[in-house]
């Protein structure tokens, strides 16, 4: 709930340029504003005193053109209030552009953290954002041709124009040797590609060049599916992340239908969302403990992702992992009683399992001599580039929309979020070690609590035209989207926002002095999850040809996704 | 007959000199190049003819000649490096044609190789240092060539051997004559003879001046800061002859005075052999960061002087031992330092011609902007490989022979000293090899870029002269024998039995043809056995990305052993201390002298200019004592204006004066 | 021993000079050419001739009650060496003059008065070579004192004021020096014993030995320019060049240090005193020049300084046959030949700098060896020369200084050292400086067009390059025939 | 000439250092599955990997014949190292002297892998390269230094004699250490695998390698492991057992066996070693190659006291 005051300083600042102000929940404040002063205003609510934590969430690039006749550019600012009232809100600030010459002042001049963002509506809508620092393009492949907008209305889902190649790469730095890492290399999971300009062995500069792993998701998704439908999408935008996803995305619905889900749905999705951060968190330690080398560590860590982390779900949802759970307005499937006694036993087993993982990896210092004072991520560097989730958290930013946001149940158990200063790659190590131990926490006292009564509150209709946010907070930090309806239930618009795709851009700036030993364990530390990144147009990157997908190959495709790890 | 054949290439060397009177440039540097190596074939010729009938004494145009076993090592090194490098100067000198001076190269390189002979052959101190001298002028004016950042390198090497090099031998000259009494009776023999009756504390002088007078001719730490520059500046067929033959000079002239003059005392072995040891580490530790690959094998010119000075410190500490077994021993160390000189002048200058092979196919002799040329060139890539092994001392090259030599000299003395000093200059090789690693690699390794893609092999002489020299590498370390047989010439024979199958001594027994037998039939019989089946090419694996810029996907020349010298980053920080308190002293004392000068000059002229260096003062008039005495006499004499009358009127005193004595 | 052969030697000069005056041009060269040839024609001759039966020979012209010997001739090796060695050196200089003094001299063209010049020139030969021969301290005299007034002729040719001031200051130094030295000297020897011969001075006492010696020694430093009254060779320099390289090479100065080397010869029994005198004087000279060089930009300048210590060098030499070693002799005069060769060679280079680009600063000239090759070798080869480096004759001569000081003083006091090491500084010092300046000459981006001089001019350079290189080592064993001769 | 070589010796040499070397290996690996809760590979596993790869064409990244060649330079070197040590009374091929010829000949097996890694265009296989050289430049010094030591204290140069004169002293013990340590890390076992670093630079040396010559190189790094384990189980037996009288073929054989033996039980522990560490970064492992060389300068002094 947010009270007049903590806006009208902002109203009165902008008066001029702010045309109409809705709420579209009661955290969720939409300004339609003039384009010209879009850099000012996110600069001004970004860096706000009384809001330290509040960054950059995302910008939201559509072709309202059939609703108002012109494009709609909107970043979104999660402003966390720091005066302890924790009278938290997102702001959308959407500007309309011109239809036939879609340019606004580029917000990135002011804050980095909105350079991909911008990037990507260029590329994908032909938006001009004016003064931008590098318009290299990003999302498109090489070959795609220039002028072509995949994501415009009138851009035929299949159609895929030839082109030629064209370089989008960095010039390479005087006096320095080109170590590529990807897109096929040891220490990535998932395609992408480094380009580590070194001296010797330490690096000088990075070129990052990725989105190999397009999936058609959001422009599937809109205009041809119902709401309901999308689920199998969203749960399926990522392998690790997917319950994450598809409770963002219902969420968003849920807000538009203005319904609130029943507290038991509430429970159940919060225990499903904590037990695949565990796995998320193990599987992650393990692939750390196999890049500097340390094979038994990883073997163990992933020994204890099979059992109990896996085999969790597997009885609660049917599944290991996609676990399917979710449905607009709750859940699916309802937890038995008796399955709480297990759920309680696996975490027992699971708190001793972890503390002997621990000191197996600790037993061996040269591990921490690896991390210690390594892609150290300055404070500032992470707030400026809206870095979220245990990234941030390890760089002292005290951040969680878990916490800040009360999404689900989590608002009824209390659970502590770690922040380290330091900022280097052990930060983001412990970090991550002690949300596990959390995660057990929070799942113990959700199954405690849990409460009798329903899990589904149907819906009916949607509103057309209506929009609205949807969070949570993922293993990997914010998992965000964006939802504005269309007619009969269909979705017009629908923006998925992957943590990773606010964590990568800081990447290089981690890198930079540092050595090539050090690169794949800096690159990982962010966890990143390309998948959940690179949604939207799908592009063979070998052969320039889209595919064209119903739904049957595209679950199979996510799987494939699924399956990369 | 010895004799004739030393007058034979001596007089071929001076046509060679006067060749430039044909004036137009290319046939100048054929023939001259052409008289050269025929002298070179003539000395060759020479020490096969001497080789049975040692010493040999003559006479040419008044200087005594004495041929021994020592000059033949050195006449060998003289020889054989003179015969290649002359071949190789055919066309490479080409690449200076628009400097002209075709005469004057004629002059110096021939003058520089014949004064050199004569340094090695004459008996005679003053004459010694006369050809000294020549060695040096010539040296100087083939080192400032190419008239560019080669005259500052130039100027500092000829400056610093006129202080270090020319002064304390013509001190020593003098203390000399001053026992002697006669310009004839200068030979080193008679020298020798009346050194008894000098003064102690002349003759420690004596020791002094002449230790100063070859450590700095041969680049010994801490006065090698001139060999770097100079070496790398100068046109590479030059550099070859400075560092293959030159700094050898100086240890001829050490073993020479030495033993022959002075005598060997402990005291003077150990200084030898430690600064040895010094020069050895320090110069090898330099030579890994360099990225000039001119530069970087000069340093390795200083560290393997180190090497030498090692083996012969050992020498003169122990070739006068009473206990025969560490006499025996000190004669090891002796002619294992000789015998590396012989071999670090092949393979130092076959690499140093090498260099100047790349350096005139692909225009830069810098590390970094080099890449690929082993496609190129692989001759030359060849010939430089096998020097490259034998500056490293792998076994098989001869390299390894004099090293180990030197190894188990310094180990067998049992003296903790020499020891150690084996152990660094066993560890400093394993430098050596990672510096050659890299000078080796990325020249040679990797694909060709656009700057070394327009390169091609070398015109065939110059292959011819890299290929001499480095063969004899391989050859010389597979059968030894033929270098020993004149490398123990001093040291007489008995200290080193050497057979066609390997080298002993006391016990101690190598055989490198045995080593090499075992090898080729592994190596063979693998090949055989599994040989490489890889028809298919692609290329290099670049993680598959697109658009990728392949010139740069490799390590720079720059980058090789960051971490490394990162950890010993103190080693240097200490060379750098001494190069900056040794330029201080320099600034100092100019300062000091402008200071003194000021009072010699008269600046109040020069408008608005303070005095900082000398230039300054020399706008200024110079003031003498006694103008500053006499002008205000003779000012007021010309204001009473008979200045010319009070001239006439001084000579008729004079007149009068003696007329008066003559009446008288 | 037929003396004639010298008396004319140095008689033609003399008389053709005096005609001199009246011509110019054309004339004047052919007349210079006739008496010069004909003076190197005598001597070598001459030289020739001793050479076929070497002997020290002692002849008396004029003698009279009253005077003693006036005017004699001492023919040995040293005067025989150096008459041949000076009239050939005059010779060459006076060939370069020909075209030198010309009206395409870019500093300062000559349209006329070649005559009067080159009647000073051939005066000034006329005058050292008689003066080379004298036997008796009274034609020294004679002969210094025309020396001095040729010297002040040539010196002040120009007629600029520099030129006349310096002119004057040479005259004034010499003639001072003479009249409290030789001057004094000579009234005493005639009052007293009615002799100034040399051959009289080995019976002196050794007390007036002293005196004598010190009379003397103070006209020959004078005269060789070294400490008290030194600077007026410096300033001679305002002379034309080929007069300076008279000057330099085989005039006044090396008269002097000549002189004194008879004087040696002759005496024995020279105190310890003299030595010290003489050595603290010849110190001081060598450190001043060791000050001097690096401040010179003018080329002409620098040389001067450099014949100061040279012939300092000499001194050192002597300082040895002081101390009775007849070594200290030889080298005295073996370096006195060297230097007197290198040192012309050296003028005349300098000379072609203004001859074709009419300035003497060294700051200036740059890249000559593509502007002036001819001159870039030269001055290559000369300034090294100087700096005692071989092949060229210096060095052999100052190894000699060094080495036979080194025998004269080993065993004795520190002291004693001093003179023979300042000459190694000394050389270093002179050779740091002319090696930088070589490389700020020579090399590099032209600061001119190319030059020109004349093929003769050319002749003479490569003559003298050709000379310096071989005569030392014919010179070397001549000289170890000088012996002392007095007592 | 004959009389430096043993046929016995050289049979020995042949059969062991070909056939032990994969041997050992497939044990590692055993080792290191149990140690990670897994099955693990058959032990004849590596034969089998080997023999796969040799069977595998190549490609060819370069025409420079180096790359080619390399392989079995290294393989060669590394068996004439093999042949420099005692095999029970046995020396292959006996020089007096050889400590020298030994370290350079084992250095020849990395210099061979060098060469072959910079002969390509690739970063990833150069920087495998220098930072192979870098291991060689850190490590053969303390292995230098530690045989220098026996070697001072043994009086002779020969690497056959000086387990048998090699005094029991308090330097004598330290160099054990510092010999343990540097045969170690020149195996480049984990912690000290940087030059191939699979994870970092894809394999470093090795990545442009393929198929049979990718084989060679593997079994050369193998045979040269088993080398300098060789050598260290040597310097370990034959001083314990030279108080026992052990003369003719028998004590040979004794010999031999305990060498054997002392080989097959010093593999596991360096394969649990490897399990339980990760990978040192290149400047890490060169600071504590640099502290221990100093350390063994320290002894070397202690040596020449006479301790």
């Amino acid at each position: 709930m947010v009270t007049k005051e903590r806006l009208a300083e902002f109203e009165d600042k902008f008066k001029g340029e702010i045309k109409e102000k809705k709420a579209l929940t009661p955290t969720q404040i939409l300004y339609l504003v003039d384009k010209k002063d879009l850099p000012d205003m996110a600069h001004y609510l970004q860096y706000h005193p009384e809001f330290d934590e509040s960054y950059y969430v995302m910008g939201i690039g559509s072709d309202e053109r059939q609703l108002a006749g012109k494009f709609a550019y909107a970043p979104v600012i999660n402003m966390l209030d720091s005066s302890g009232k924790r009278e938290n809100f997102y702001v959308i600030l959407k500007a309309r552009l011109d239809k036939d010459n879609p340019e606004f002042p580029s917000v990135a001049q002011k804050l980095p953290a909105a350079l991909w963002a911008e990037r990507e509506v260029r590329d994908l809508l032909g938006f001009k954002p004016l003064d931008h620092p590098d318009l290299r393009r990003l999302i498109v492949p090489e070959d795609w041709p220039e002028g072509v907008y995949p994501l415009r209305k009138d851009h035929e889902y299949n159609a895929s124009p030839p082109g030629e190649l064209q370089n989008a790469y960095k010039e390479v730095p005087a006096d320095t040797s080109t170590v590529p890492i990807g897109p096929y290399h040891m220490a990535l999971d998932e395609p992408a590609h480094f380009r580590l300009f070194v001296k010797g062995e330490e690096i000088v500069d990075v070129d990052y060049r990725g989105f190999y792993s397009h999936r058609g998701i959001e422009k599937i998704g809109e205009g041809r599916l119902t709401y309901n439908q999308i689920f199998y999408i969203a749960e399926r935008i990522c392998g690790i992340c997917g319950f994450q996803h598809s409770c963002a995305y219902a969420m968003a619905v849920e807000n538009i239908a203005g319904v609130e889900i029943p507290a038991r749905a509430q429970y159940i999705r919060t225990i499903l969302l904590e037990i695949e951060r565990i796995h998320s968190h193990l599987l992650w330690a393990g692939v750390a403990c196999h890049l500097v080398g340390f094979d038994t560590g990883f073997m163990h860590a992933w020994r204890i992702r099979e059992d109990p982390v896996m085999w969790l779900p597997e009885r609660l949802t049917g599944n290991r992992k996609t676990y399917g759970m979710n449905v607009v307005g709750g859940v699916r499937r309802d937890f038995l009683d008796y399955r709480k006694k297990e759920i309680l036993d696996k975490m027992k087993q699971l708190r001793k399992d972890v503390e002997n993982l621990y000191s197996i990896v600790t037993s061996s210092d040269i591990l921490i001599k690896r991390a210690k004072d390594v892609g150290v991520l300055p404070y500032k560097v992470a707030k400026d580039y809206g870095v979220v989730g245990p990234t941030a958290r390890a760089s002292g930013r005290n951040i969680d929309v878990r916490r800040d946001h009360k999404v689900f149940a989590y608002k009824h158990i209390d659970f502590d979020v770690p922040v380290y200063k330091e900022g280097d790659v052990l930060a983001r190590v412990l970090v991550r070690l002690d949300e596990v131990l959390q995660s057990i926490n929070i799942i113990e006292q959700a199954v405690d609590q849990m409460p009798e009564g329903d899990i589904f509150t149907p819906i009916g209709k949607l509103p057309a035209y209506q929009e609205s946010l949807g969070y949570t907070e993922a293993h990997r930090g914010e998992v965000i989207h964006y939802v504005l309806t269309g007619t009969n239930n269909k979705v017009y618009r629908w923006k998925v926002r992957a943590p990773t795709y606010n964590n990568l851009p800081a990447v290089p700036e981690m890198l930079k002095g540092y050595r090539v030993a050090d690169a794949p364990l800096i690159i990982a530390s962010i966890d990143p999850c390309y998948a959940c990144t690179e949604r939207v147009q799908i592009v063979d990157v070998k052969t320039g040809k889209v595919k064209v997908l119903n739904e049957a190959e595209f679950n199979e495709l996510s799987i494939e996704a699924s399956e990369r790890l | 007959m010895v004799i004739y054949l030393l007058e034979l290439s001596l007089s071929l060397f001076v046509l060679g000199a006067i060749s430039g009177l044909v004036l137009e440039y290319k046939s100048v540097i054929r023939l001259s190049s052409a008289f050269a190596t025929l002298a070179s074939l003539s000395l060759i010729a020479l020490i096969v003819e001497a080789y049975g009938h040692l010493p040999i004494k003559g006479e040419i145009l008044g200087t005594p000649i004495m041929i021994d076993g020592l000059s033949l090592v050195f006449l060998t090194i003289i020889g054989v490096v003179g015969l290649a490098d002359a071949i190789y100067t055919f066309n490479y000198m080409d690449k200076y044609e628009k400097l002209g001076k075709a005469w004057v190269f004629a002059l110096a390189y021939n003058a520089f190789l014949a004064s050199m002979v004569l340094i090695v052959t004459t008996s005679h101190l003053v004459w010694f240092v006369f050809w000294w001298e020549i060695m040096t002028f010539s040296s100087f004016v083939l080192v400032v060539w190419d008239e560019k950042d080669s005259l500052w390198a130039g100027v500092e090497y000829y400056i610093t051997m006129h202080l270090a090099s020319t002064l304390p031998l013509l001190l020593a000259m003098a203390i000399g004559y001053s026992v002697v009494g006669s310009f004839d009776g200068m030979g080193f023999s008679d020298v020798a003879a009346h050194i008894g009756t000098l003064s102690p504390g002349l003759v420690k002088l004596l020791y002094a001046s002449f230790l100063l007078a070859f450590m700095a001719k041969a680049g010994v730490v801490p006065l090698h800061f001139w060999l770097p520059p100079a070496h790398s500046s100068a046109p590479s067929d030059v550099s070859t002859l400075l560092s293959g033959v030159m700094i050898k000079m100086a240890v001829y002239g050490l073993v020479r005075t030495t033993f022959f003059i002075l005598k060997p005392t402990v005291t003077f072995g150990y200084l030898v052999a430690m600064l040895g040891v010094v020069t050895l580490v320090v110069g090898t530790l330099y030579a890994l960061k360099q990225t000039n690959a001119k530069r970087l094998l000069a340093y390795h010119s200083v560290g393997q002087m180190g090497y030498i000075w090692l083996g012969v410190g050992i020498g003169i500490t122990l070739i006068g031992n009473s206990n025969s077994t560490l006499a025996f021993i000190g004669a090891l160390g002796l002619t294992a330092g000789l015998f590396h000189a012989l071999n670090h002048a092949l393979f130092k200058g076959s690499l140093f011609l090498s260099a100047g092979a790349i350096e005139y196919a692909s225009g830069t002799k810098d590390l970094n902007r080099l890449s690929g040329l082993y496609k190129l060139m692989p001759w030359t890539g060849i010939f430089a490989l096998f020097a490259s092994l034998g500056i490293s001392g792998v076994p098989l090259f001869n390299g390894f022979v004099s090293k180990w030599m030197i190894y188990e000299a310094g180990y067998y003395s049992k003296n903790f000293w020499f020891v150690l000093g084996a152990l660094f200059a066993l560890l400093i090789s394993a430098v050596t090899l990672a510096s050659f690693v890299k000078f080796y690699n990325s020249a040679f390794g990797g694909e060709p870029n656009e700057l070394t893609s327009k390169a091609k092999e070398v015109p065939g002489s110059m292959l011819i002269g890299q290929g001499i020299l480095s063969l004899l590498c391989l050859v010389i370390g597979v059968f030894p024998a033929i270098a020993l047989a004149i490398a123990t010439l001093p040291v007489g024979k008995g200290v080193i039995t050497t057979g066609v199958l390997g080298l002993s001594f006391h016990s101690i027994y190598f055989s490198p043809v045995l080593m090499a037998i075992v090898f080729g039939v592994i190596f063979v019989a693998f090949l055989l056995l599994l040989p490489p089946k890889a028809k298919e090419t692609a290329k290099p694996w670049d993680c598959g990305s697109t658009l990728f810029p392949e010139a740069t996907y490799r390590l720079r020349a720059s980058d090789y052993y960051r971490p490394y010298e990162k950890r010993i980053s103190a080693f240097y920080a200490l060379g750098g201390f001494f190069g900056d308190l040794g330029s201080e002293v320099i600034n100092r004392t100019i300062a000091a002298y402008v200071w003194v000068g000021k009072y010699f000059v008269r600046t109040a002229e020069i408008p608005w200019v303070t005095v900082k260096d000398v230039d300054d003062l020399r706008d200024g008039m110079t003031l003498h004592l006694d103008d500053a005495l006499i002008m205000p006499v003779v000012r007021f004499v010309k204001v009473v204006g008979i200045l010319s009358k009070a001239a006439v009127l001084l000579v008729l005193i004079i007149v009068a004066a003696v007329l008066a004595a003559l009446i008288w | 021993m037929n003396s004639t052969i010298f008396l004319l030697s140095f008689l033609i000069p003399l008389a053709l000079g005096l005609i001199e005056f009246k011509l110019d041009k054309k004339k004047a060269d052919i007349v210079m050419l006739i008496s010069a040839l004909s003076s190197l024609a005598l001597t070598s001759y001459g030289l020739a001739v001793f050479l076929g039966n070497r002997g020290i020979y002692h002849l008396v012209y004029i003698h009279s009650q009253g005077l003693g010997e006036v005017f004699g001739f001492v023919v040995d090796t040293m005067s025989v060496l150096m008459a041949f060695i000076v009239s050939l050196t005059a010779l060459l200089i006076l060939l370069y003059a020909i075209d030198y003094m010309s009206p395409t001299n870019k500093l300062n063209p000559v349209e006329s008065g070649k005559g009067t010049f080159y009647g000073w020139m051939l005066i000034l030969e006329g005058a050292v070579l008689g003066f080379l021969f004298s036997s008796s301290l009274l034609s020294f005299l004679v002969f210094a004192e025309v020396i001095a007034i040729a010297t002040w002729g040539v010196i002040r040719y120009y007629k600029t004021p520099n030129a006349r001031q310096a002119a004057n200051k040479a005259f004034g130094f010499i003639n001072l020096s003479m009249l409290f030295g030789l001057l004094l000297v000579v009234v005493f020897g005639l009052v007293k014993y009615h002799d100034t011969s040399l051959y009289a001075l080995g019976q002196l006492s050794s007390k007036a030995t002293l005196w004598v010696f010190l009379g003397v020694m103070l006209t020959a430093i004078t005269m060789s320019s070294q400490f008290p009254l030194y600077s007026w060779l410096p300033d001679s320099t305002e002379a034309p060049v080929p007069a300076s390289a008279f000057i330099h090479s085989i005039g006044a100065v090396e008269a002097g240090l000549f002189m004194m080397v008879r004087i040696v010869q002759f005496m024995n029994g020279i105190p310890k005193t003299a030595y010290y005198v003489i050595a603290l004087l010849v110190v001081i000279t060598q450190v001043m020049s060791i000050f001097y060089y690096p401040l010179q930009k003018d080329a002409k300048r620098l040389l001067a300084y450099s014949t100061i210590a040279q012939v300092g060098i000499m001194y050192v030499a002597l300082l040895g046959a002081i101390l009775g070693s007849a070594g200290g002799l030889q080298a005295s005069v073996y370096q006195l030949f060297n230097h007197s060769l290198v040192k012309s060679l050296a003028f005349l280079v300098a000379g072609t700098f203004g001859f074709s680009f009419g300035t003497f600063d060294m700051k200036k000239i740059k890249g000559l060896r593509w502007i002036l090759p001819g001159a870039a070798v030269g001055w290559f080869l000369a300034l090294l020369g100087l700096a005692g480096v071989p092949p060229m004759g210096l060095f052999l001569s100052k190894a000699n200084v060094i080495m036979t000081g080194t025998m004269a003083v080993r065993g004795a006091s520190w002291i004693e050292w001093i003179p023979v090491l300042l000459v190694l500084v000394d050389a270093t010092i002179f050779f740091m400086v002319a090696v930088l300046w070589m490389k700020s000459m020579l090399f590099g981006e032209p600061s001119y067009e190319k030059g020109k001089i004349s093929p003769l001019m050319y002749a003479v350079l490569i003559v003298l390059i050709v000379v310096m290189t071989v005569s030392p080592f014919l010179t070397l064993h001549l000289t170890e025939s000088i012996r002392f001769i007095g007592g | 000439m004959m009389e430096r070589i043993s046929i016995v010796g050289i049979v020995a040499g042949v059969v062991i250092t070909a056939l032990l070397p994969p041997f050992l290996d497939g044990i590692a690996r055993r080792v290191k599955a149990r140690v990670q809760y897994r099955v693990g590979p058959p032990i004849m596993q590596t034969f089998y990997d080997l023999q796969k790869l040799f069977g595998l064409p190549s490609l060819r990244p370069t025409e420079n014949k180096w790359f080619r060649v390399a392989p079995y330079l290294a393989l060669a070197s590394a068996f004439s190292a093999a042949f420099l040590l005692p095999y029970g009374k046995w020396v292959p091929v006996k020089f007096s002297g050889d400590i020298v010829v030994f370290l350079y000949v084992l250095a020849m097996v990395s210099v061979a892998i060098i060469i072959g890694a910079f002969s390509t265009q690739n970063a990833h296989s150069n920087i495998g390269g220098h930072r192979e050289m870098m291991m060689l430049l850190s490590v053969e010094p303390i292995l230098g230094i530690a045989l220098g030591i026996f070697a001072f204290k043994a009086g002779t140069l020969s690497l056959s004699e000086i387990p048998l004169k090699v005094p029991a002293s308090f330097s004598t013990v330290l160099a054990y250490l510092l010999l343990i340590y540097a045969a170690y890390a020149e195996s480049g076992f984990v912690p000290f695998d940087v030059a191939e670093a699979e994870t970092e630079i894809a394999g470093g040396v090795l990545v442009e390698y393929s198929g049979r010559l990718l084989g060679v190189l593997e079994y050369a790094m193998l045979a040269k492991r088993l080398v300098l384990l060789w050598l260290l189980s040597t310097f370990l037996t034959i001083p314990i057992l030279r108080g026992i009288q052990l003369t003719g073929i028998a004590g040979g054989l004794v010999v031999l066996v305990v060498q054997l033996i002392l080989v097959l039980v010093a593999y596991p522990i360096i394969a649990a070693l490897e399990a339980t560490n990760a990978r040192y970064r290149i400047d890490q492992a060169v600071a504590l190659n640099t502290r221990i060389f100093l350390l063994s300068l320290v002894v070397l002094a202690v040596a020449a006291v006479g301790w």
